[in-house]
């Protein structure tokens, strides 16, 4: 069984060289920690700013220059700001080849819900709609189940959607699972994770074709 | 050269009144027009519509108008690092829209490219799209969302000139130059205020004619919402 | 009646103070020349100009600087320059506040034709049909007559148009026209032409209601 | 940091085929990407379709292309500076399609943006909406435009680093930003090309990410074509 870090550590293995990367706010923000230093990638905040680099030095803070969860950062050579509209041309243009971003529930369609759930207070969705509907290529970052135990890989989700058809693929802490057609086809099991457990952990439709093999991270 | 230039926030905001509909930039508290805001509680108008990506905090931003109870509708992507916010939306005194950050980008960049309306994939299938017009193009499905409409602007840049050209720094420039123009009148204020001719005009990043009125504003105060920093190893 | 630089003084005075201009090639070019000089105009070029100054001194000519017409140019203080997207969000989104340009058709419910004649070599609309498509004001400079002594205020264009009902205002070797719902309406006669010549040069429906000044320049 | 820096034309041009679709930046001369068009005339590529404003003169820019009929259709809002293109035009060698100059940049816009189509006033009522959808929007007639696809977008830009980031010069802007990530892959050509971090993060007009390749050309010509100068009184 995997802790955030490690869903984090499995993830940063799907950022290729040259990858443009858009990290939700949660697990998805620590996957930067893990990603292999001898490939380049380049984060985009769609608040306006491609290039992000680590927190700024305690009292280099710039109130000016802060990422999308408006946390100070910094940038790295090569970086540039822009205004959102821009933003989101590279978003909803596919010039960012990869968002990761958390989930409430994953449906075995690739629908996804992230945002709102009835009758707590809603905060909004921020970019994630654009993200979800736009992205080529979309990795969950998420808990197998909720507090109570209960799937969060589902026949359909039952809350309010953030986008329909468009999670590629989705890292647990028990698993990697790749949508398709036919729904959720186990790739990996986390360390110490069986066949059966992930089974048992999934209500959508699971699709286990041979011998399915434990992840290295 | 056509001069924008005004005296003060008074003067820029003059012609403000009761149930207007209002853009202002800034993305969290960062380019924030706060002296539009800090007049807005001064003139307290009341049941404004306010366009901005989001509401501010309890002191500070937008929540300086939603203590007096000057706000009737906000129209957000993301709201809620605020308790008076949560209250009166949960007490249904405040009316919120809350639709995808990119949509609002761009209904704000419509606006100020005279285009009525655009498609695009964001909130297809999802309750956003509820009630609007969906069209497939590419195989792809997308919905038809409308430019804007708003009677002042709020802007916050970073250096001016008299002629209204503005420059924008780090982040801070986020929705504001695409709320420049995008209503009747834009009220600009700045860091720096500086004669035409002293930026260089293949660096501004908006021309001054979709802006109607400049102003220097003093002691921006430029909160950090989330202060996140590294220690020296 | 009178000459080119005769239309251009005169459509000079509809320049406003605070005015953003945009004017097109021919006799608009030379409106630039009349403006007063106590008032405040930017000109606009839509290749990606605000703030267009004088032709440059001999040996001062950059070729990263031309107007619309390709003509090398100055700018003045205060100038700007920016992309031809921007360009078009300035004329389409009504930030331009007076366009003027030459036409060979005019008819009387404000459609303008002065692109292409059929037959002839086409060279294009360049952005004429988006400045007429969107400008809140326009103003026609062009001649009254053709050659061969034809009118070219017509009931309708002969011609393939560029835009329809958009024409507000008309200025001619031979007189001010006002584009209204019932026609084109006389409200100023070129020096020394009577309005007797203007009825007979005027193919569309002229009004002619009271007295009918000579326009003073 | 992603490096987009190519060692050389030949290089940055590397896939360009007969009957492509190509992008090409500029207004009149001015702005054109003069390196690409030689490789492409060395190259010899043949049935073009070439989106470009306009079509350059017999001996510059895409007249060069004309000279050798690499071109079978030109997307242009205005042409003919250009006796062989006005051979080829009338002789039906040629196609031409004229486009009204906004929509021209807007098709590029929407390309790169993601937006597959878009309403705009520009052309309703003439021979520029034949055939096309037509929406009324506020009581004003627009007609429906849709995105351009292309191949390979060719962009001249001032200044540039190795991390793809473009600044431009003066009006040799123009389309070039516009197009820079509408086509499938962009390759921008520069007059000085620096190293990532040499850019002022806030100056830059087009980020990296909307280009693929990216080299410095030498010894630009720059042609003036309507030299206009005033006299020293």
């Amino acid at each position: 069984m995997l802790d955030k870090n490690g869903i984090a550590k499995r993830i940063a293995k799907e950022v290729k060289d040259g990858y443009y990367v858009n990290l939700g706010i949660g697990i998805p923000t620590l996957v930067a920690n893990f990603v292999r230093e001898d490939i380049e990638v380049e984060f985009q905040s769609e608040n306006g700013v491609l290039g992000m680099g680590p927190f700024p030095y305690e009292g280099e803070e710039d109130p000016d220059i802060i990422n999308a969860g408006k946390q100070t950062i910094t940038t790295l050579p090569g970086a540039s700001f822009f205004d959102s509209a821009m933003s989101f041309s590279m978003i909803r243009g596919k010039h960012v080849d990869l968002t990761i971003l958390g989930a409430m529930e994953v449906a075995e369609n690739g629908d996804i819900a992230n945002w709102k759930i009835p009758g707590k207070m809603v905060k909004g969705m921020g970019g994630a709609m654009d993200l979800v509907a736009s992205a080529e290529n979309i990795i969950v970052a998420m808990m197998h189940t909720n507090r109570a135990g209960a799937s969060k890989l589902l026949k359909r989700c039952t809350l309010p959607l953030t986008g329909v058809n468009c999670v590629k693929k989705i890292v647990t802490n028990m698993a990697v699972l790749e949508v398709t057609k036919e729904g959720f086809k186990l790739l990996e099991r986390a360390p110490g994770v069986s066949v059966e457990e992930i089974k048992d952990a999934t209500e959508g439709h699971l699709i286990v074709e041979g011998e399915i093999p434990e992840m290295t991270i | 050269m056509i001069t924008k230039k005004v005296l003060n926030v008074e003067e820029a905001l003059q012609g403000v009144s009761d149930n207007m509909t209002f853009m202002l930039g800034g993305f969290g508290l960062s380019g924030i027009p706060e002296k539009a805001i800090a007049q807005l509680v001064k003139l307290n108008v009341k049941g404004l519509t306010c366009i901005s990506n989001n509401a501010g905090v309890d002191d500070f931003g937008l929540g300086l108008l939603l203590q007096q109870k000057q706000i009737k509708k906000m129209i957000s992507s993301y709201v809620g690092e605020n308790d008076e916010f949560e209250r009166q939306m949960l007490s249904g005194e405040l009316e919120v829209e809350l639709i995808p950050q990119g949509t609002l980008a761009e209904r704000c960049r419509a606006a100020q490219s005279g285009f009525p309306a655009f498609y695009t994939p964001a909130g297809y299938g999802t309750e956003v799209a509820e009630g609007k017009e969906v069209r497939e193009f590419n195989g792809k499905m997308h919905i038809l969302e409308y430019a804007f409409k708003a009677d002042f602007g709020f802007i916050k840049a970073w250096k001016g000139d008299t002629a209204g050209n503005l420059i924008f720094k780090g982040t801070a420039r986020n929705f504001n130059p695409n709320m420049c123009g995008a209503a009747n009148i834009t009220v600009a204020e700045v860091e720096e205020l500086v004669p035409a001719g002293h930026l260089d005009p293949n660096q501004i990043h908006i021309p001054g004619i979709f802006v109607q009125r400049i102003f220097e504003g003093v002691n921006y105060e430029k909160r950090i919402e989330q202060l996140t920093v590294r220690q020296h190893q």
